[in-house]
């Protein structure tokens, strides 16, 4: 019996640990590691309508429990993602989250309709949330009608359904989740990063050439389960969790809180091989804990009783 | 084939101030390919610090699968692993990159070594494969001050190796850069700050030369671009290179640097 | 000569370090580990018009370098504050900045009304931002022009430099900084915690018995420093500095981000004097960076060359 | 007075399944008061774990300026904590909170100590201290299974000593507090899970009871306000007691457990 499998809006998971988007590439690197159809799914790299080459270098720095990243959404552009990573990424047996960001409305339109049209390309990550971007960007993830409008035009053209990227940035993330599933969202992916900064002690400037840069790793995993845990009780679409996950005992607390899969990003850069070894742990944590089926673990935090599925422990 | 693996330490001092060798036994040491390449370093078991760390690997040997590392002890995760003693284990990925080019000198030709700081490390294995090979190495190795100077015999047993120090404590005082103008060679390989990096590779457009550079890494295998730097030959900006997985050595104008 | 000394709206700092609110209770346990004059100020527990219990416990829970609290602002109530505590601190010579908090607007009022008479009160600090208390708090904490209009009312009745003590969970801190900048706040006060959780493993629920809690400590340094260098360039009312802080390393950043002192929070937790080391070593940190005064490092992050004091390194 | 220092391992081994016996050499011995104080450990010098851990004092010996603690290695403090070696030091602050009053109990009067698991450790200090004051001591010792069971031997030397198993597969089965029904005292001194405590409070309301509790704790000295537990005989519900610093032990009835 698979105790890991999961079904979520056009994805059919055998397990549900997926890299997250921008931490993975578009999977070359680490297939020279593992087999990359053990992974539930991968959310590749974001992709813009043209090539980005992001921000000038440095573009990490490292903080307490965390990194901050200012990679600008480098990337090769609609046209090459097309041509080339996707097609080499169809060798795998395993799902393509793709990952969608732009500056103007136009842009992630462009994207979703043709990205979406791919055939391994199973769901869209609309990317509303890039803290790294200074145009535009924003707005799609702070203003809930505005998040609407764009989910709604992007399902509208969308082959695929379509879950989007929440920001931790803002008052009220409840309200957000609310206006993506207004618009038609067939699911939400959150936690992005935090907006942080640091600086040299030298210089007393930033040591991100672009100033501020996203925050992520085990920090900020304290927030990413407040929020899913929030979102999770108000929305019934489902969510894919993040934010700091290291270990299958992290993954079972994002699904307790409310997730049901989960994405791995910083963590890669640890343990190249975190995700798969998750994979294999989870079982055990599975059965230390009591439970036939990871599912049973979705949204235990705030469930009655009464909606638990049944717990041997 | 780059693996992850807990290496074991066999040796570790500190060699000149503040500036550690370090000696692993590990598996990995089979698959290096080149002088130049590097590992990254787990430094904590736990989430701080979070990052490797990329160190350069110094010299190996096969046989013994060993191979050496040095680094100079600065922020926190550098003085972490200065901290670990022989026989506790290291957590390693590697061998990464691509290291320096050996075919690029002929027997009887002469290669110029010029290394800065903590950029001399990956030099030493290039000198001795070099060596051994039969062309003439020359080395010019910079220091800021006396305290720091480490490997000169090392160096010298390769060929003629001429120490600078910014100060003027220990061998010529200044930089390594006025010491290339008096030294012929067919070949220029180089490791260091930016800055003399980017002098070396101005002062010898017509020349070979080879460069190995640093840049702030994420990943350190070329998956999650934060290494990345600006394709020398490209027109659009959007061409560029991976410094752990293209790199860390290049070609000179290869890479804007 | 002194390097260290800062002048702030009534407050006249002999060096910039100061035990946070809720961190050090009133003074009393680590009066017996060092003598508190050493200290620049003091910032005492929050006080509210009536006696509170505060939350249930666990109150605590640890996240990767970090913590989760959701005390509850217990504290023992005006009166005794009052008769009690504030005449107590009284032997020592160090400023006191007392943090104000309530529900509703008339609760602050009257805190501040009394509290600011008190002689040994050189400040308040207004807390508008406690993520732990269910009425009230959050609208002060998130809605700039309710903050605003409440910095405005204290204003009018303290006594004292009133300092507004902000919260990191908005949208977008500039404008909330500039809300009680023009409700005349003399100086302000950030960052409060963000709002985190963390789950039980075993039983699948909150840790804390307030199900959410404050996160502070290192783990949320970056995004203290992100927004007091955002804050710091559009306000003209200095910044008290803090989240996150262990070392005199760290109180130079926050100088360099736009802080005029430092407050320190968590780490009492972990070294119960490290507010004295960190003033002991402050001067040698300023001799190897090469500033003969602190308030050199003041927004150097940020500030152009013209405008920076003298730097010998 | 409370101090914080590096104090240094003297000896640590594991005793029981998982249970870790810790000796310390410090100067803070000095001012340990009673049994039942505890110290605040540092477990690492990072920021990873941030938080110290209250572990109860053993027992001591001011002579020699050692104490020892017992501790079950359970997450992740204590598992680092229990990877730490003789000669190694420790960052420790204490002596923490007020103990358990031995003038409560006199010469030839009984006194029953009833410990669940890993609120054993503090009664024993107590018990060698009331037996040598003259004090008849008889204890009851409850763990989950055979093989956590530790100190049975060290009990007995200063007074009957009981063993239960959740099990039964060691000593008798069932709670410790079914056997303190079978026997007669002036004064009991607990300490273990909430629920024993609670029982053994309820059992015995017109008796001496003296239980000393836990909850987690930030500063450990009565600053923070985290380990605070309501009063159990103030009408009002904002009369506290801190368990850090008016506890860890209190009189049965004085908080709500
Ligand atoms: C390909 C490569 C090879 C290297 N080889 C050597 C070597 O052989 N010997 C040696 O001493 N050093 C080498 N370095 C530099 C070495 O990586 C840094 O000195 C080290 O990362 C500093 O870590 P820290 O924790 O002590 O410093 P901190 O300043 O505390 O580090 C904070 C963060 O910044 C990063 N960082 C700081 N300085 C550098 C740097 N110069 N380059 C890249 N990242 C940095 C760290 O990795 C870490 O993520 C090499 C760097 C690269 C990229
Ligand atoms: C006054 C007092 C005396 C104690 N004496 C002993 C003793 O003698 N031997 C012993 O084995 N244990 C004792 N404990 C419990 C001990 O503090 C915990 O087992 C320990 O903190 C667990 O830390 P961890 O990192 O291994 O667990 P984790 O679960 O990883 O800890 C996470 C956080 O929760 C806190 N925490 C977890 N369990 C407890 C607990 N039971 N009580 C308080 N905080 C907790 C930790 O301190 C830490 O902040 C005592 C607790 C108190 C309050
Ligand atoms: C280096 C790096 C690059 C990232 N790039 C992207 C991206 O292109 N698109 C995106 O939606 N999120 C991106 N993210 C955010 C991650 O997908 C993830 O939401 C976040 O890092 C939190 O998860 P973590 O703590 O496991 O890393 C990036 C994160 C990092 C660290
Ligand atoms: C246990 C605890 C209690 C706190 N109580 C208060 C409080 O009463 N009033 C307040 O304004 N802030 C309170 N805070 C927030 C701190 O003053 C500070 O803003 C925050 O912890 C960030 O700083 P740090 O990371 O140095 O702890 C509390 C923080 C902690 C950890
Ligand atoms: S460090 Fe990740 S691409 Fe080079
Ligand atoms: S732990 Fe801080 S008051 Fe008890």
């Amino acid at each position: 019996m698979n105790r890991l499998n999961v079904e979520l809006p056009g994805l059919h998971l055998n397990n549900p640990i997926m890299p997250a988007s921008g931490c993975f590439g578009f999977g070359r690197e680490y297939s020279r590691l593992y087999d990359l159809t053990r992974l539930g799914a991968i959310m590749i790299k974001a992709t813009t309508v043209e090539p980005r080459f992001g921000n000038p270098t440095p573009r990490v720095a490292e903080t307490s429990a965390g990194m901050l990243n200012a990679i600008g959404l480098q990337n090769p552009g609609l046209e090459k993602v097309i041509a080339e990573e996707l097609p080499w990424l169809s060798q795998f047996a395993v799902p393509i989250i793709a990952n969608v960001a732009g500056s103007v409305e136009e842009d992630y339109i462009t994207v979703a309709k043709e990205i979406s049209r791919q055939a391994n390309v199973q769901a869209l990550e609309l990317n509303i949330s890039c803290p790294n971007v200074k145009t535009g960007g924003i707005a799609f993830g702070t203003i809930p009608e505005v998040a609407r409008q764009l989910t709604k035009k992007v399902k509208e053209v969308s082959e695929v359904p379509v879950y989007v990227k929440l920001s931790p940035n803002v008052t009220n993330i409840v309200e957000m989740a609310k206006a993506v599933e207004a618009g038609g969202a067939d699911g939400i992916t959150m936690i992005n990063t935090l907006v942080g900064m640091r600086l040299d002690l030298k210089t007393g400037k930033p040591i991100l050439a672009n100033l501020t840069g996203g925050l992520s790793g085990p920090a900020v995993k304290p927030v990413a389960i407040r929020m899913i845990y929030e979102v999770s009780q108000v929305v019934s679409i489902p969510i894919i969790g993040m934010g700091g996950v290291q270990s299958a005992e992290d993954v079972i607390e994002f699904f307790y809180a409310g997730a049901s899969a989960v994405a791995v990003g910083t963590a890669n850069f640890v343990d190249p091989f975190v995700c798969p070894t998750i994979i294999d742990e989870l079982p055990c944590v599975l059965d230390r804990l009591g439970y036939e089926h990871i599912s049973e673990c979705t949204g235990r935090s705030w469930k009655k009783d009464g909606q638990l599925a049944y717990h041997r422990a | 084939m780059i693996r992850k693996e807990l290496g074991k330490i066999i040796s570790q001092k500190e060699i000149a101030a503040d500036i550690y060798e370090l000696t692993i036994r590990a598996e990995l040491v089979e698959d290096i390919s080149a002088p130049g390449q590097f590992v990254h370093i787990r430094v904590s078991n736990g989430m701080d610090p979070l990052l490797r760390r990329p160190v350069s690997i110094s010299s190996f040997n096969k046989k013994g699968k060993q191979m050496t590392l040095i680094y100079r002890k600065s922020g926190r995760g550098t003085s972490l692993i200065a901290e670990m003693e022989p026989g506790m284990e290291i957590d390693i990925l590697g061998p990464l990159g691509n290291g320096f080019p050996l075919d690029e000198v002929s027997i009887g030709e002469t290669a110029l070594l010029v290394g800065g700081g903590i950029g001399i490390p990956p030099l030493y294995e290039l000198s001795n494969q070099l060596a051994a090979k039969g062309v003439h190495v020359l080395h010019i190795l910079g220091f800021p001050t006396e305290s720091a100077v480490f490997y000169e015999q090392e160096f010298s047993k390769n060929g003629l190796t001429i120490v600078t120090t910014d100060d003027g404590t220990y061998g010529r005082k200044g930089f390594v850069t006025d010491i290339i103008k008096e030294l012929g060679f067919d070949c220029l390989y180089t490791c260091g700050p930016a800055p003399m990096l980017k002098a070396i590779e101005q002062g010898y457009p017509d020349k070979k030369v080879f460069l190995s550079l640093e840049e702030r890494m994420g990943c350190g295998i070329g998956a999650c671009f934060a290494c990345v730097c600006q394709s020398g030959n490209a027109a659009s900006g959007a061409s560029y290179k991976k410094v752990c997985s293209d790199g860390p050595v290049f070609r000179a104008g290869e890479v804007l640097i």
